[in-house]
């Protein structure tokens, strides 16, 4: 089963009733599966939208009568839903987001790239939020971190993004779906109709400056939790690593692949995989920063995820980075040679401050 | 002989738009000159019982400030 | 054991379903597998390929910079793709349509005239299959029989298509390199 | 004395933001009277816009949803194929439906969605403080028009209740006004035929309201009511303009 | 004359010919005096577009063309631009972008914030691109900025950004326009037809993955030149400084008045304020850092900004903060309370990580 | 014997990335012999969708800037307010024109903005690999429609150019289609003229063209030629929907 | 010196023109100025206010956590703002809507029947006028002409108004508290 | 008697997509066998010169792959 599919698969056994999308390359597959199987499904509504816009307000929409509900669409389309994404974290509203990251800016390509990860993490919409941020690296993932994005979406009624690519949702590994949890929300907030009650609204408009203050500040106490509890990274052959490798997705993949031929060449290399981008899993990187003092950045993109990794090891550390942006995938024999290269000389001396972004490739700045 | 009727109106919610002394065919109603809390001068009911309860008024008033009561 | 292989060809030759289906073969035989099929989807008409990994541990990365085997469908993947073959790589190309032959003189080759083939047994649409015959005698990557099921699997879930002359252009390309020696770029 | 006119269930009794003489209060009026006699109080669900009537759900007493400016078809598309059964209409501008909107307007009306646009044509951004609209009069003057409204610089008044009436998925949109006594009883009379054919699941219904708004119109409530009759109406003519007619009320339901 | 017109003013004065825009307040006077003058200049071309998003493709195509071209908005309709504004930095087209941010996420409010610094510091579209984002704290700077916006979007062919806020638009303060410098641009990529010679195209599709790494690294290259060449910033009373209030825009202001008082109480208390918010002043921060070692972030958000003085000091400095989001502006009494607070003891502890974000005011986290 | 017919002038000598039988390469190759004939190709400036025809630039001989996906009417109003004397023409799929792109082709034409649409309509989304259009005939199978398109989950076959032709900047709107010689030159004359009332400062045109897309209708082009007339002609009738007509030669010229 | 002022009424009582004249004569009598109306544009009919802030400097901060004057044309202004005051602030108050009085001792007060006033010189629209010239009269910020003269431009510039009467409303302000003391809170 | 015409294809432009074998009336071209680079098998011209320079192929031909040349 491709990725796209392994997506679609994975939302509908945990609960997904509810998808609106846009086609876009590389993640038409997604749509097309949620075409074909969700309206199968006992009340499952599948809407091909007009655009990426209406498709985010239809999961608004969706979300505040109930029910579990999806979005996807690639980097361009993704800017187009910034102001939907904005307004559900503002209204409260749970609901996963899916970007298959493809080459940009503008039209860019349709290649895998990592160039969104700013976008993704630090919020592309206005205002004080952030959106949960879930990299999968291998199809397995793609199913778990789905499943998972639905449960903290609800948990912390938020918008959840899964970030992938295009290698992502085209490739086919093996998947094995585990058994979804039973649906735990706070269902106080769904807009059922006010009965003989009373009626409630869901909003995002605050015109009072203390009372929005006051839902600003509500909201920076949820994400300082999720910063707490939710962070997730894999920690891979770092036990004896003179020099760690940074990536995530495809690029951790890559990383992987990379290791194996290091360490056949003798060289101590391990790889820190963030799982969720945000929250980065800060603490757990500062803490293997006390005996490991030399990182090396991968990522598919100028560098982005650096930032992060610069603002966890506060000068700890050195940080060397690589980067192919564009829709370029190295390969592991090309990202080995360069991480040789940067592999750590004895007693090398740690830098706080990253001088220059240390590129290498065909076009390094 | 028309039928009797009455309107009371909420002072505080009035704008002083007059679109129910537009509305109201008997003259019934008129301005006022008070200002109310938030600056209005709210309309009033010309004393003398001319109201037929219509209820023109109050399906005109925008901000429901007019209750209408009959016999 | 990890091994890459590389399917190339143009749109409408199945070069994706011949990865596929030795993805899937493999999945059944036990392996760990990627198959990532290239990207070019809001272009049609181009080349497509498609890049199979297989091994007994998790795949490290889906690519593969040097792949172990190459099949190429026509001329265009032959010059894209022969340097990329790892040292010692086996290359099979379709004789059919290929004048060209390899130049490395450090890998070894086989020409198969697949769609000739593919027309003798009856199923001109089945040069891929008949490709796949010739991959697997070898490689060796799986058994036939894994192989062949697969496919019915494959393509019985599509449409009804005869599985016996899918079966018979199989064979055709397997006993096809029985006995034959691969070349070696001139 | 029996009172016989007053404040329907549906409407909070809360004062409203809205400027003396606005028509969006008569309105919030007629849709909370419709849903009260329809006895839908506890089954429907507004979408107030971006828009004057950003702050609807102080006023209504049922269930709402904010949408963002424009998008509120989307989301109530989103709200009614999750809750079939409910009332679910979103309430807009013309700036809003026929502007920034203008997607979403129109392909829910070619879906077919089973919802109810409230189109509240006041001819100007009222909110943002009177710039020009998509139903701007020609000659109009506002902010964003200082000369009067150029058709060769600025386009036309736009007819979106025509348009959308020529999409197959709308079944019943009409023209009314609420700047006279029969006027709004007219109006009111087309919010509960839209709701009755939303609930009976015939397809996209709206009604647009030509709607004084006398602060950026700069008149009094009572000439901004007249200007309805003498200017707006010339270009916005009332009337039914799609009515799928009761032959078809047997047809296939949506679900 | 008001913030906004002041703005409309200085881009006429500037040369800009082409304005489209959407309503949004608290920005709408910047629509409405272009709509007024700018029709009034020669060839001068005013469009209430239909949508936010056509107005930044119409400032785009009017770019291309060959006009100095400007849209506007507020935070909800600048996510709407994201897109738009991807696209231009990938296609290298000049054009300055107003954003006049409100309260958020969401519809918020359209009370002064500054909730908006990660979407433009950060590019809220999708893909490695960066925006050049000027802050400007008084009327003059209004004027000032707006006409450098313009010859830096020529220099660099790029989009900028005007990053102010409702206070900034709505106060009037005395300007003096200057006379704006020549334009000067590489007209090359300009189309105004083929006409006998060769013809050329504007685009941001690269469909080739190495292609377009090259045109990424291009990108890069690019923002590293500004980076160093494009900062600015303003140092205020810090030669004896003890402490400096890191602050930008309104919020600078703001920390004016209460560095007055705090040194009227006797603390030496100075400000930093970045004016260039993309490239962020790293250099001159870090240079003030060497003997000042306490600093205060300022910012009308729950800590944004935050980010780039901490990827500038790399914990060679302590840093504290204080938010007031949500469309709060405090008054230079309650902030110098705040910062006098925090002022530092003598030999205080640098604690190089920023354990928790230290924040002050009625609804702290 | 001397050649009477070949590439014209405004089109490069490049081989194109469309699919055998594809109506975008026919509808390239008129456009830049219109082009040649009125001698308009050092003073065109063309506007290529994200679609199939993303790489057109790759093909016109003529200056050109691409658009986000459904935008080019917004982004051709930014060229041509700057260069009202030049030739500019947004070159748009179905998908591009009728569903992101709803609001800037409306509005544009509201506008009567002086450019062109040559819209291609081929009842799904190309490029994407054969979604549902807007455009999409309803019982069609598409990828996101896999039982054919259904009326009350999908919606139905928009008609845009009906549509723009009620808005009143709108001077002139054919269909056509180009699945035989007699029906591509009528096309060819239809752009001919609609680049004229364009070059005449009328307002706003376009041509819609039904245009065959064999892969993702999954025929031969040659069959793919037979379903135009024998199904989409159906649902899209053929021929002129707006003529502001030469009794308006005179009128004020926009400038 | 550094002083600001909060002006504050309902809509339509011409707030934001008095402020806007101060400033505007301010500026013309040399000072650093600055005007900061209150945002409330996406609603109407509410309250108005601005602010403005004039010195000898540039005006650090145009907000007034403690403006050192504070005029309040009806009584919501009244409640919102008097606890805002500075201590020895003047506050002047439109007693011709304004029943309460304020009740801090630690200011001074002036209660201006203003809109009486502007009837009794015959322009019932000019109640803003008249408490300008009662505000001027005691704050003697800028001297009466400067802000007559920058009165008339401003009223020029937007319609022809009657520049006497204004004047005239002005006077009978100015005239009004020349020998008035203010009240304190009870 | 019909005009002379011949026609050129450039067969490295042909799809074979056939719209000019539907599109020519005197049956002057034909399906090819032949495969090209890009792996289509062009379309021949017949021999014979039937052709009678008409054009309609090259107005059918997506890909301008036919150059028409008449007397
Ligand atoms: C994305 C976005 N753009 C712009 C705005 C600003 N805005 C709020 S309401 C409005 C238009 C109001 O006009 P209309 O829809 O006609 O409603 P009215 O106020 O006249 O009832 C606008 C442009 C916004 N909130 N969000
Ligand atoms: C914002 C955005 N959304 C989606 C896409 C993906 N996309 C590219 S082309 C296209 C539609 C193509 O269909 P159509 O406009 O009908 O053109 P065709 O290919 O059929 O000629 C889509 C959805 C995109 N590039 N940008
Ligand atoms: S009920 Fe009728 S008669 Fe009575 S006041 Fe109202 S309009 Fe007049
Ligand atoms: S209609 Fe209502 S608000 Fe208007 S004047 Fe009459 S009572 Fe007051
Ligand atoms: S501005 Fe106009 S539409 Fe808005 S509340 Fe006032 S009168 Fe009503
Ligand atoms: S997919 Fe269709 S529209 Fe696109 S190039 Fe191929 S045939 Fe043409
Ligand atoms: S020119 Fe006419 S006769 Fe000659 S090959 Fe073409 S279509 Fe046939
Ligand atoms: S029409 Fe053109 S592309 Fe098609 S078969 Fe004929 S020559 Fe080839
Ligand atoms: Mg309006
Ligand atoms: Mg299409």
């Amino acid at each position: 089963m491709q990725g796209n599919c392994v997506i679609g698969e994975a939302a509908i056994r945990a609960g997904c009733r509810f998808y609106a999308g846009y086609p876009i390359t590389p993640q038409n597959e997604l749509t097309e599966y949620m075409a074909e199987h969700l309206r199968k499904t006992d009340g499952g509504v599948f809407i091909q939208s007009e655009s990426e816009i209406a498709a985010i307000n239809m999961i608004a929409g969706a979300s505040a009568a109930g029910a579990r509900s999806m979005t996807s669409s690639s980097s361009p389309g993704i800017s187009l839903k910034q102001e939907g994404i904005s307004s559900m974290a503002a209204c409260e509203l749970p609901g996963v987001i899916v970007n298959m990251m493809r080459g940009g800016p503008g039209l860019g390509n349709i290649r895998p790239s990592q160039g969104d990860y700013f976008q993704a993490t630090r919020g592309g919409g206005h205002g004080d939020y952030r959106t949960i941020v879930l990299a999968p690296a291998t199809g397995q993932e793609l199913a778990d971190l789905t499943m998972d994005a639905f449960d903290l979406a609800d948990k912390y009624r938020t918008p959840v993004m899964i970030l992938a690519d295009g290698m992502m949702g085209q490739m086919m590994e093996p998947v094995v779906f585990r058994k979804p949890k039973p649906r735990q929300y706070p269902e106080c907030y769904v807009l059922k109709g006010a009965g003989n009650g009373k009626s409630k609204f869901i909003r995002g408009l605050i015109l009072d400056a203390i009372e929005m203050e006051e839902h600003n500040w509500k909201l920076a106490r949820k994400y300082n939790l999720i910063s707490q509890k939710e962070t997730r990274c894999e920690i891979h052959e770092a036990k004896d690593a003179e020099m760690v490798i940074v990536a995530y997705g495809t690029a951790a993949r890559v990383a992987k692949g990379a290791i194996r031929r290091l360490r056949s060449m003798g060289l101590k290399v391990g790889l820190f995989r963030p799982i969720s981008l945000w929250p980065f899993p800060t603490r757990e990187l500062r803490e293997l920063s006390e005996h490991i003092k030399h990182f090396i950045v991968f990522e598919m993109s100028t560098g982005q995820m650096l930032d992060d990794v610069r603002l966890a090891l506060q000068g700890f550390a050195n940080i060397d980075f690589f980067g192919r942006p564009g829709g370029v995938v190295p390969t592991p024999a090309e990202l080995s040679n360069v991480v040789s290269r940067r592999y750590p000389q004895k007693d090398a001396y740690v830098d706080r401050f990253l001088r220059f972004k240390v590129v290498e490739g065909p076009f390094g700045p | 002989m028309a039928p009797k009727g009455m309107i009371v109106i909420d002072r505080n919610l009035c704008k002083e738009c007059h679109l129910c002394i537009q509305a109201c065919k008997q003259g019934n109603i008129r301005p006022g000159k008070e200002f109310n809390q938030k600056g209005y001068r709210p309309v009033e009911s010309a004393e003398g019982g001319k109201c037929t309860g219509c209820a023109l008024c109050g399906i005109m008033c925008p901000e429901v400030a007019i209750e209408v009561y009959r016999d | 054991m990890n091994v890459k292989t590389i399917f190339s060809g143009f749109g409408g030759q199945g070069v994706l379903m011949m990865g596929y289906s030795l993805a899937h073969g493999a999945m059944m035989h036990g392996f760990h597998v990627t198959y990532l099929p290239a990207y070019g989807a809001e272009m049609r008409g181009g080349t497509a390929n498609c890049t199979i990994s297989l091994g007994d541990e998790e795949i490290a990365s889906p690519i593969a910079s040097e792949p172990d085997y190459l099949v190429v469908m026509n001329a265009p993947s032959l010059y894209t793709f022969q340097n990329r073959l790892a040292k010692g790589g086996i290359l099979f190309l379709n004789a059919s349509i290929i004048e060209a032959r390899p130049t490395r003189k450090d890998i070894t080759f086989y020409a198969v005239p697949c769609a000739e083939m593919a027309e003798e047994v009856g199923n001109p649409r089945a040069a891929n299959v008949v490709m796949m015959g010739a991959f697997l005698q070898k490689t060796g990557i799986i058994r036939p029989e894994i192989y062949l099921k697969s496919l019915e699997t494959i393509m019985g879930s599509k449409k009804k298509t005869m599985p016996e002359s899918n079966r018979k252009a199989f064979d055709a390309g397997f006993r096809f390199l029985e006995s034959v020696n691969g070349g070696t770029g001139r | 004395m029996k009172k016989i006119f007053g404040r329907p269930r549906s409407l909070k009794p809360t004062p409203t933001h809205y400027c003396p003489g606005c028509g969006h209060s008569i309105v919030h009026r007629l849709v909370a009277e419709v849903i009260d006699e329809m006895d839908m109080r506890g089954t429907s669900i507004g979408v107030p816009p971006a828009g004057c009537a950003v702050l609807a759900y102080f006023y209504f007493d049922i269930d709402m949803i904010e949408a963002p400016h424009g998008r509120g078809p989307a989301l109530a598309t989103g709200v009614k194929r999750v809750l079939p059964n409910h009332l679910v209409f979103s309430y807009q501008g013309d700036g809003d439906l026929a502007a920034i909107g203008t997607a979403e307007s129109f392909h829910a009306a070619n879906r077919g969605e089973n919802i109810t646009i409230i189109f509240i044509n006041n001819a100007v951004y009222g909110m943002t403080g009177g710039q020009m609209a998509p139903t701007t009069i020609l000659g109009q003057k506002t902010t964003t028009s200082p000369p009067g409204r150029t058709p060769l610089l600025d386009g036309y008044p736009v007819q979106m209740s025509e348009i959308l009436a020529q999409l197959r998925g709308a079944a019943y949109i009409e023209r009314c006004t609420v700047n006279s006594p029969p006027a709004v009883m007219k109006t009111k009379r087309a919010i509960r035929k839209a709701f009755q054919y939303q609930m009976d699941k015939r397809g996209f219904s709206m009604v647009e309201v030509l709607s004084p708004c006398p602060t950026n119109w700069k008149m009094s409530a009572v000439d901004a009511c007249k200007w309805i009759d003498e200017v707006m109406t010339k270009e916005f003519p009332l009337g039914v303009l799609k009515d799928i007619g009761a032959k078809e009320a047997g047809k296939e339901k949506k679900s």
